[in-house]
């Protein structure tokens, strides 16, 4: 878990460097300080088992099997992403990983997701969804009727909230006039956990007892993980809104220095350790830009590959069927 | 062969593609016990249970989005608005996710979005739309709106077979007005194919759904007067038979294109806009779109007499286009 | 009170008369046995207060003033409805009354409620607006939606849910997973009150608070008014589905017989003052109706009338502007 | 006359009309302390206060639909669509409400809904939609798209005046990149009156948004070539200004169709509608439309140059419709 959430930061900042130097364009988003929230989750899964990222997610995808230089390809928009250079940043989906990929619409994937979920149960599969949102998605209808669906059919699905107190520059007292995204579980009849989620372990913990309760049939928990976002909202925001003192307070917070410490003081890792993971990450890291940089640009005839099921292309980063017919 | 109306044509349909793959199922608002509230379902939940007919809470959202995960997964769902003006209320769902999945990452979406359409049966504003418009012009979305049971049975199939989400529209004022001999077993109605439904040499009426009848009620009258008007049927809006369309132009080289939804931004415009870049040659004279006028749909029965398009306006442009 | 409830009930007997004499087109909608509910709120209003009520609130029309012939005008499809022929059943508005029209799309009012209740915060204006909608409506993301920002921006506004137990034939259980729609208010922080809706002082009580509350500035109040709907969806539904038993039990508990009694019971009105207004009631609906079917249907040509301002006939029946410039 | 960018000309409008009117105020995601998430509205939390810029939690129909009620009680709120691509999620409140509440109950909805729109900035398919069709399509509504800093400021101005709900849709590629001298006070640019970008005689190309730019490289380069291309600013999609497309037709007798929102069903098919209808006989040649292709928005620079029109399609339609 230390090598994914370590992984994810350093991605992120060179995903960062490369938005600063121009070669990814648009704009791009990182889960700075939330690491632990889809690294606690998604380690959780098997590989039957299907996650709905949300935009600062990015170790779910490294852990369901997403390769460093794919994900480095899509930034840059480049064919070998799994979108073929159709979608940029956290817009990534993949059937063979079992990504299920969100769109913009804040919370619309929670429906969605769902159906996922719904899939499982109607094939009898004993397979879950893990499915992310921030906690200003949570003020949006789809997010209700999704909970409230959830419930009703008892569906093997994890809603997995990342209260990072903002939903861009909305503080979440803002955004809802209830001081937890847990208070909203009771309306809809599911359990619910609140949990550091800057603590990778207590992550881990509250999302095994809600999978292994959605395996054997018990429907969703929504868990809300407490954390905060330490940087803009995306990479052209510089957050002056945001109370210096609370990026101190939560700087020391910080999910992989925390995490550390825990592996040190039980003598699972030595500091050596932990050093050397790292020199293999930031190595790893810049073979996956090269290999990716050295991915080419998608082709201005494949422009209307795949609209519908006539014309698509096959694409290997993504495309396995999950199923017959489709 | 077997005498079926409309609305039976399309149970049947859905009944046997149900009994064929058992990845379709159907979700929607009081579609098991009631039967759905034109009961197109009705005696579905008793065959084939509650695991495949699936009534939903009041959540549009919630259920279309089900379905697209679910069609993403493989699955085939088939889901059913009460009414299809309704569908407003799940339109993110189904522009942004549905019809963008399989070209943004290759995950295709086969699933089927059907439900009363149309108006004369004094439904008002919020029960007689036409929403086709929106997802013609939506990349990656097919818009079917079938005219006959014997279309309405063969094309529900042939949506439910697609691997790309369909919408089907169904007109509610054939439900059960008309009835036709139509095949016992399995057949196929394939996506994009317009029909001739009637022949004729002297002025085209490009139509659709309910007005496919209007339009044939005018060509005899037409006839009558010696003006031979054909009449074609498009079935499918997307994918369009661009070709029917065409030939039938430079047969006639008079055009009348006819829909019961509304003028501003209706499909008449994208046939307008085919034909004059693509048949401009053959036209003899101007073209001439004929569609409800730009406001609500209106409750009162005089009004939305006014309202729906009617063979007199067919005959009367017909009249003036064959004097041009 | 006793006057609207059985107005109430009266006026939809004789609308399913004219329905099932084809005088009236389309589908009509009853609130048949939950009188009490429009009525016990309703009847609270201010001349400046406004109301948003649903198909099942016919006294709250004519408790805000709308005339009875003008209802069955509009039932007719004739000109001196309020929408002039536009639209039918219960979808009647009137600026005039502070009646603001729903539609069909089940809590779509719900966001307009509240910005017709930010409109008198915004212009400090000591006003209060009633919100009706059914259990159905509460499973849908606009109500989610907008009880959220209600709760946030603490918008004068009560929340009147009648759960009459079905949507349409969807019964509440296979609606959400909780037992009452009281349960959803904790996730919005907003207080809540469930009410027996079968009781119109019960419903008169709690509306009061909560309008007590609304108006001084607290924000609004979800209150449940638990009853029961004594008909089909509508007229063309014979709610077979609908267990017999239930509607035995729940004829028992009809309001308005209730009510009676307790007028009755305290002496402040006589069985024979009550079969007068009953009476009195029958001779105004014939009056009414006979009013109604003499006013003309629109004319073809005022189709296009008001789609925009420009084109926009005055209509005596709704059309008091409430501010200028509109 | 001061020099001001086409998202400051935009900003301008807006707060003269605040000072102006105290019943105007803005609604939306982020636009106060923040500014909006392109800036137009920074520095109107400090001027105007919290009463009247009022950011709203992330819901969309919630604060549509508060705009609505609002605006029925003869308030005139301005709603800002953090992108003009998430009006899809709030589609209901605008096509079933705003729109069609004073046709149904005489209850103006005098409202504006704005926000950016249009590609060009990589922003991929959920961040660079053209949403104008579905509201052109819908009774009731005005649709406005500004092209240059003049009209912005103007049009912004007429559409918080106006009485009904106007759909006001920025494009994000113009914000910061034309800059123009405009008045500095108080002018009104009515809906509904299109712009002769460019006189000619040879062609006509009818345009909007930020196509208009495309069409005026394209008459250049044209220009050289002895091809004298007129360029119609449409600015106003709702109520439009026929009569403009129409003599512009009837003078050059050739016609280019330009937009960047899709081809099928899009606002060209509308345009070639009314053109074949009521200027058949006016024309030479077919008419031409050049529009997006029909596959959502691509991210990668490669793809979404290939999919936005350019000045050379104009070109090469212009020199095709020349040699017909
Ligand atoms: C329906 C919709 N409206 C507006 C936006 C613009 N937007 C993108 S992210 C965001 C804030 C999201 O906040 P939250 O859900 O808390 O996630 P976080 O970014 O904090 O992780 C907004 C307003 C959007 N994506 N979707
Ligand atoms: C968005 C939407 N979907 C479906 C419908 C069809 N419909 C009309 S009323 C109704 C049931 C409403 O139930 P509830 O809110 O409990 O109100 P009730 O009729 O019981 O008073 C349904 C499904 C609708 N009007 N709107
Ligand atoms: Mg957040
Ligand atoms: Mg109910």
């Amino acid at each position: 878990m230390l090598y994914s959430m370590k992984m994810m930061r350093e991605m992120e900042h060179r995903i960062e460097k490369l938005y600063r130097q121009g070669k990814i364009v648009g704009g791009v988003f990182f889960g700075r300080g939330q690491e632990a929230i889809s690294t606690g989750s998604a380690i959780l899964t098997e590989a039957e088992d299907a996650v709905c990222p949300c935009h600062r997610d990015l170790a779910a995808f490294l852990i369901r099997g997403m390769e460093p230089w794919v994900i480095f390809a899509h930034y840059l928009g480049r064919r070998d992403g799994p979108t073929r250079g159709r979608d940029g940043n956290t817009h990534m989906g993949s059937l063979k990983h079992r990504i299920i990929s969100y769109i913009s619409s804040m919370a619309a994937i929670v429906p969605v997701a769902n159906g996922v979920a719904f899939s499982f149960q109607y094939r009898k599969q004993p397979n879950v969804v893990l499915c992310y949102f921030g906690d200003g998605a949570t003020s949006r209808g789809e997010w209700h009727e999704a909970m409230n669906y959830g419930a009703v059919f008892k569906l093997p699905i994890v809603y997995l909230c990342n209260n990072n107190k903002y939903a861009y520059s909305t503080p979440t007292q803002r955004q809802m006039a209830v001081a937890h995204i847990t208070d909203r579980a009771s309306g809809y009849g599911m359990p619910c956990r609140r949990v550091d989620g800057n603590d990778v372990l207590a992550v881990y913990e509250a999302t095994q007892e809600a999978i292994l309760q959605a395996r054997s049939g018990g429907g969703p928990t929504l868990i809300e993980c407490e954390t905060f976002r330490m940087s803009g909202h995306s990479a052209h925001d510089g957050a002056e809104y945001v109370p210096k003192e609370l990026f101190e307070e939560w700087a020391g917070k910080c999910p992989i220095a925390r995490f550390e410490k825990v592996l040190r003081e039980r003598g699972l890792l030595t500091a050596e350790e932990i050093a050397r993971m790292y020199e293999r990450i930031a190595e790893e890291i810049e073979q996956a830009v090269q290999r990716a940089e050295e991915s080419p640009f998608p082709d201005a005839g494949e422009l209307l590959d795949g609209v519908f099921a006539d014309s698509q292309a096959k694409n290997p980063q993504a495309a396995a069927s999950p199923a017959k017919g489709n | 062969m077997a005498e079926r109306t409309y609305l039976e044509a399309i149970r049947e349909g859905i009944w046997e593609e149900m009994e064929r793959d058992g990845d379709v199922f159907l979700l929607g608002e009081d579609i098991g016990a009631y039967g759905g509230a034109f009961k197109v379902t009705a005696g579905m939940l008793e065959h084939f249970g509650e695991r495949r007919i699936i009534d939903t809470p009041l959540a549009e959202n919630a259920f279309l989005g089900a379905a697209i995960g679910a069609a993403i997964m493989g699955l085939r769902p088939i889901v059913e608005l009460q009414f299809a003006d309704f569908i407003t209320t799940a339109y993110d769902q189904i522009v942004n996710y549905a019809a963008k999945a399989r070209y943004r990452w290759g995950a295709g979406v086969p699933m089927v979005i059907r439900g009363p359409s149309g108006g004369g049966v004094h439904g008002g504003p919020f029960h007689s739309n036409n929403p086709e418009m929106p997802f013609v012009h939506t990349p990656g979305l097919k818009v079917v709106v079938p005219a006959s049971a014997y279309d309405a049975k063969g094309l529900i199939k042939a949506a439910i077979r697609d691997p790309d989400p369909v919408l089907y529209f169904e007109h509610k004022l054939l439900y059960r007005r008309i009835k036709e001999e139509i095949p016992a077993g399995d057949y196929v109605v394939p996506l994009g194919q317009a029909r001739i439904a009637r022949v004729g040499r002297d002025v085209s009426v490009i139509t659709y759904g309910a007005m496919v009848f209007v339009a044939l009620e005018a060509a005899e009258v037409l006839a009558k007067e010696g003006i031979e008007a054909e009449v074609i049927d498009l079935r499918c809006l997307v994918p369009l038979d661009e070709e029917a369309v065409l030939a039938s132009v430079r047969k006639t080289s008079r055009v009348i294109l006819l829909h019961e939804d509304t003028m501003q931004g209706g499909f008449a415009g994208e046939l307008a806009g085919r034909i004059a870049e693509k048949a401009f040659e053959s036209l003899d004279a101007p073209l001439m779109r004929i569609a409800s006028p730009d406001c609500p749909v209106p409750f009162s029965a005089p009004l939305e007499e006014a309202f729906l398009p009617n063979a007199k306006d067919v005959i009367e442009a017909a009249r003036s286009l064959k004097a041009y």
